[in-house]
């Protein structure tokens, strides 16, 4: 199915501005400059690109530790993303979260969570405000194959079909949960199967399909609008890498990695940008501003202070803590 | 203000009024709603008729995704009140409460913040046995980011409620079970406590007995025995755990020089041993017998009423801890 | 279907020592000879008789709150029973648990739960005991339509088909979970349903339905030993009284009130042993048994002493606290 | 027993060597089985190979499974070890932990038992942010019939663990995270420590240091730093937190008149306030200065390095309690 050629083009920045901070990130952890638990996102870059696409602006996110991807789809800006990241007082929360906690609600990022299934729950509270308001948002909420075999996920689906909250559960499933294979954690086939278990719709896409990812996204978001309930997304995708930047990846079967670097979604969504008649050297240029967008980002990250050690009492409660 | 209120009645007065004013205030939890009857304690009874059933949402048995949903409506500006049955069911949600409630102001920096009141009930004395009786405020006040509340009387459960919910950070409301049908002097309409100041429930000068939540009323009936036996008992009602009024217990208690710390909660690892220690660091050498701390015995709450009466601090077992102060001899 | 007639006639025994000893607690209620807390399991009477007939002694059983009748069912003597209810230190907990906490390892009841769904991740590990051991043992947990809304449910059945656990799930959905009618609660028409996003087997049955339900059970019991895996059951019937002893359900709709009343399995259960040729007599003639051990429990545990205060120093680890 | 060992290794030791004494201990958890590496920090590793799938089971990520699995198994009598891959993670599952584990022997009358070791980690000071650094300790502490134990060096850690598996009660063992890499001495096969049996670690007159965990090697290299000075400090490695020696720390501070409580958890209402409040219980009167509380910052722990470096007790600050209380005057 074809989708808005400007929105493709669209879907490609944000996707490649993912790519492009991935690997900065994985470069300088690589060089040592720098050192963290870095979750890449590697192979999900257009998942999120395409969902948080669909999307408006003032729509609520939340999203986990694997996250990135998701948040810079949805806007938040590099420069303080890479200072929280680096830990750094100019960082989006002045360093005190850092990669698992990123937050940014001026681009709708209230929530990045390190709690498996946790966010989904805080995902129904937010589409409960807009509900109740009747402000127009939604809330989307980004989360594992994993994710799906905890409580919370399973309370979170029945109340937001309840209430018919305007919330999208997009499940990534990238097959594995830390070292654990989809098989190896579930007896179903498809995460989405579980939707039927509270009468909820739900949809099962490629998410490495930019125009499948896209419609089934727009879609549900039209629908929760409209105020036809929630909708369970369970996007298909690959972790390119291990779970975490540097974790060992062996047990992943020979098979598994080569059917994975076939679906790689970059040469895929590039491919798809020329059919849509994209010109090499238009891509290019746009790779050329993301590239300095990210050195820029990197380089101010770099160069911010640190936080000093008065924050500890600040931001605990509203009133400051006394010294 | 002339008559007296429950504090049932008063709790819902609170809200309601909470309600009236400002249309960020919802209410989450099993039964709450007119359908149910208002809650399986009645607090919530009256309100789905005024304010609707997008207000009042009565919820399935999933306390995660209670107070998930009310960590997700105050990060988007609303006010939620979630009302957890019993104490002991917040064990299954300890993760909305602490990982991100308490925390989500500070993780963010500043950016987003959870003004939440998580009310609940619990309380030692109903044979509900070891599941349903447990008092947790400890385990809460370790937790940076949350207030723990918790009112004595009506009037303070109005007062406490009504700030509680005007509080920008999560709090952790107790009500104590017994204390529901229990009337006391009606406050009048918006009448408001400021968290955080502790109360001199009664004024003394021998020893302080520095207490919270339905002890309180043992405290100042064992003070009254005690003035007919010449001693003077000083009664602090904390209303507010954490953050803890440590001015005014400081004060009670260098004035008085003895302490006893009461609660209902297991005594060991209870707030009564933070509120000891901070005694003893704040008035060494100042004190005239060592802190005495009372608490629930270290299992269990037993079922059998027997056992259950022996669990809990008796007012016999206060009145020997005041004696033990003042007659205290290296 | 047709059961085995003696196998009815112990179906028949045990619903009614269900309700005789319930039929009791509720008129010491009433004259206020004892005050407690008391969930009363009028109208589950048959539900438990017929699943726990269909299973050995010593296979597990969890069970909650609302759980007389599946205790009574699988065998715990009335005396020890009524004790411990009464708070009595010749209760089966000495009164230290009381009656949400009955515990009574000698029939398989390993445990009572006051705490919604907590008893199904538990059964999973009885079962996982089982299986290891292969001594043929099986655990079944008792629950309601409420509790499936819970996060423990969703876990426990997810684990439990991932290894295959001899476990049954019998979940008695009585319409209500307090206060609060199914369709309030969730959005599918059955629980069971909700089996299926786990790959396991699920069956409907009618619960007051003494043939259908023991098969079920028994069909169930057999995969589970045979190495087949889990079944999640969910037996229609209907909670006859409010919450709890006492509580008020006014909310309960009068049709709702009409079709329980017709659905009584006691007068429904008297017939089909009608039907299988037993004779008024002879069932007179077991109830009045019956009648005798529920008044001689009653006295033993009235005539009880009550735990001294030293028990609140035993049992709490395997030595004794020091006084 | 010549060599070092790491306490990574030292508890798979351990583990392993229980498991070839009784069928009946099973290990739960995510990532545990070789399928997956043997565990996220390795500490199964080469036990599926040896145990068979059925007795090393990776799960699916469902802690209230787990715990409640564990929970179950350990009624039927096996020996089930749990490893909750972090600490903060428990608040899932707190449930199944305080409402089951915790009381279940008791609301029986004695009748079952869950004889269960909960194994988890935290830590301070690798960057993991505010939901995966937490010490909860005092939380189990609070609750009667959990212990709750945590070494500081390989070798305790692997002789606490083999005493946590045959203990018939449940167990919270608490692994640091910045441990697991370090050496210690080996101590051998079939090494036991009796769960409730403090260690002097560092003998002195002059100031008690009482710690457990990592904070032990903080508190030793400060210790001997303070010896140059000329203050003979004495260091108390609790290993079990609860239930708590008290014939041990008490005979230290009669001894040293002195005492710092140290440990990484928040100060506030941490194990550190029961302990003081002991030895002032205990001790009154007798204590040369006021006991001196470091903790943990009141906040959630910060993810950027130099906030979090402010967050935990330094070693300057450990010198300055112990110089406190040395130079303490009215
Ligand atoms: C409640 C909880 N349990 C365990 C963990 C540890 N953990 C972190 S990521 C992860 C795997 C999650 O898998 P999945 O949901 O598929 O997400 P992915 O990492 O593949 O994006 C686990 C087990 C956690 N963060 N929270
Ligand atoms: C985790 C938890 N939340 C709330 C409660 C309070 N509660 C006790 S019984 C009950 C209703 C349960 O309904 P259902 O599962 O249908 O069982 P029924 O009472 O109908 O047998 C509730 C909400 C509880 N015991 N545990
Ligand atoms: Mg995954
Ligand atoms: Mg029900």
């Amino acid at each position: 199915m074809k989708i808005d050629r400007d929105k493709l083009l669209d879907i490609y920045t944000r996707t490649m501005r993912i790519a492009k901070t991935d690997e900065k990130f994985r470069s300088l952890l690589m060089s040592g400059k720098f050192a963290s638990m870095y979750y890449t996102v590697r192979g999900q870059e257009l998942v999120s690109a395409a969902a948080m696409a669909a999307l408006e602006p003032t729509d609520y996110l939340v999203t986990t530790y694997r996250g990135q991807h998701d948040q810079i789809a949805k806007g938040v800006p590099l420069k303080p993303l890479f200072a929280e990241i680096i830990g750094k007082a100019t960082g989006t929360c002045k360093g005190k979260g850092g990669a698992m906690h990123i937050t940014h609600p001026d681009s709708g990022v209230m929530v990045t969570t390190g709690v498996v299934g946790s966010g989904l729950p805080i995902a129904n509270g937010l589409a409960m405000a807009a509900q109740n308001r009747k402000d127009g948002r939604i809330a989307v909420t980004c989360f594992g194959d994993g994710a799906s075999n905890i409580g919370a996920f399973h309370e979170a689906l029945n109340m937001a079909e309840l209430y018919k909250l305007p919330v999208i559960f997009i499940c990534q499933n990238n097959r594995y949960g830390e070292h654990t294979a989809f098989a190896d954690h579930t007896c179903v086939d498809s995460i989405v199967t579980r939707a039927a278990a509270y009468g909820m719709k739900g949809v099962k896409v490629d998410g490495n399909d930019a125009e499948a990812m896209y419609t089934v996204v727009k879609e549900a978001a039209d629908r929760a609008r409209a105020g036809e309930g929630p909708t369970l997304i369970e996007a298909m995708c690959y972790r390119m890498m291990g779970h975490f930047f540097g974790a060992d990846f062996s047990y992943m079967p020979k098979e598994h990695l080569e059917e994975m670097a076939r679906e790689d979604p970059l040469p895929r969504l590039r491919k798809l940008m020329l059919d849509y008649q994209y010109s090499e050297a238009e891509l290019d240029a746009i790779l050329a501003d993301i590239d300095a967008e990210v050195e820029a980002a990197a380089q101010f990250a770099f160069d911010s202070p640190f936080p000093d050690a008065s924050e500890l009492r600040i931001d605990v409660y509203e009133e400051e803590i006394a010294a | 203000m002339s008559g007296k209120i429950t504090m049932a009645a008063a709790l819902n007065r609170a809200i309601d009024e909470a309600m009236a004013e400002d249309e960020g205030v919802i209410l989450l939890g099993e039964d709450v709603a007119a359908k149910q009857g208002g809650g399986v304690f009645k607090i919530s009874a009256g309100l789905t008729e005024k304010y609707g059933e997008h207000r009042i949402r009565a919820t399935p048995i999933s306390e995660q995704a209670i107070l998930g949903a009310c960590v997700g409506a105050a990060l988007a500006g609303m006010r939620p009140i979630a009302e957890i049955m019993l104490m002991n069911f917040l064990t299954v949600a300890m993760d909305q409460i602490v990982n991100h409630a308490a925390k989500l102001r500070f993780m963010s920096g500043g950016q987003t913040n959870v003004p939440l009141v998580i009310r609940t009930t619990t309380g030692v004395g109903v044979g509900f046995g070891g599941q349903h009786s447990d008092m947790l405020e400890a385990w809460f006040a370790h937790v940076a980011g949350l207030k723990v509340v918790t009112p004595s009387n009506a009037a303070d459960a109005q007062g406490l409620m009504r700030a509680a919910i005007a509080c920008n950070d999560p709090v952790i409301f107790i009500e104590n079970i017994l204390c529901y049908g229990l009337q006391s002097e009606d406050p009048g309409a918006n009448h408001i406590v400021p968290l955080g100041k502790a109360a001199v429930a009664k004024e003394g000068t021998d020893c302080s007995i520095i207490t919270y939540g339905r002890t309180v009323l043992d405290a100042l009936e064992v003070a009254g025995q005690l003035a007919e036996e010449g001693i003077s008992v000083e009664v602090i009602d904390l209303r507010t755990i954490a953050p803890y009024d440590e001015e005014t217990v400081t004060a009670s208690v260098r004035k008085t020089g003895r302490a006893v710390v009461l609660h209902e909660a297991v005594k060991a690892y209870g707030t009564g041993a933070e509120i000891a220690a901070r005694l003893n660091e704040k008035l060494f050498g100042e004190l005239k017998a060592p802190v005495q701390r009372l608490g629930g015995a270290f299992s269990a709450v037993p079922m059998a009423s027997a056992l259950e009466q022996s669990w809990i601090p008796t007012k016999d077992g206060i009145k020997q801890a005041v004696h033990a102060t003042m007659n205290w001899k290296k």
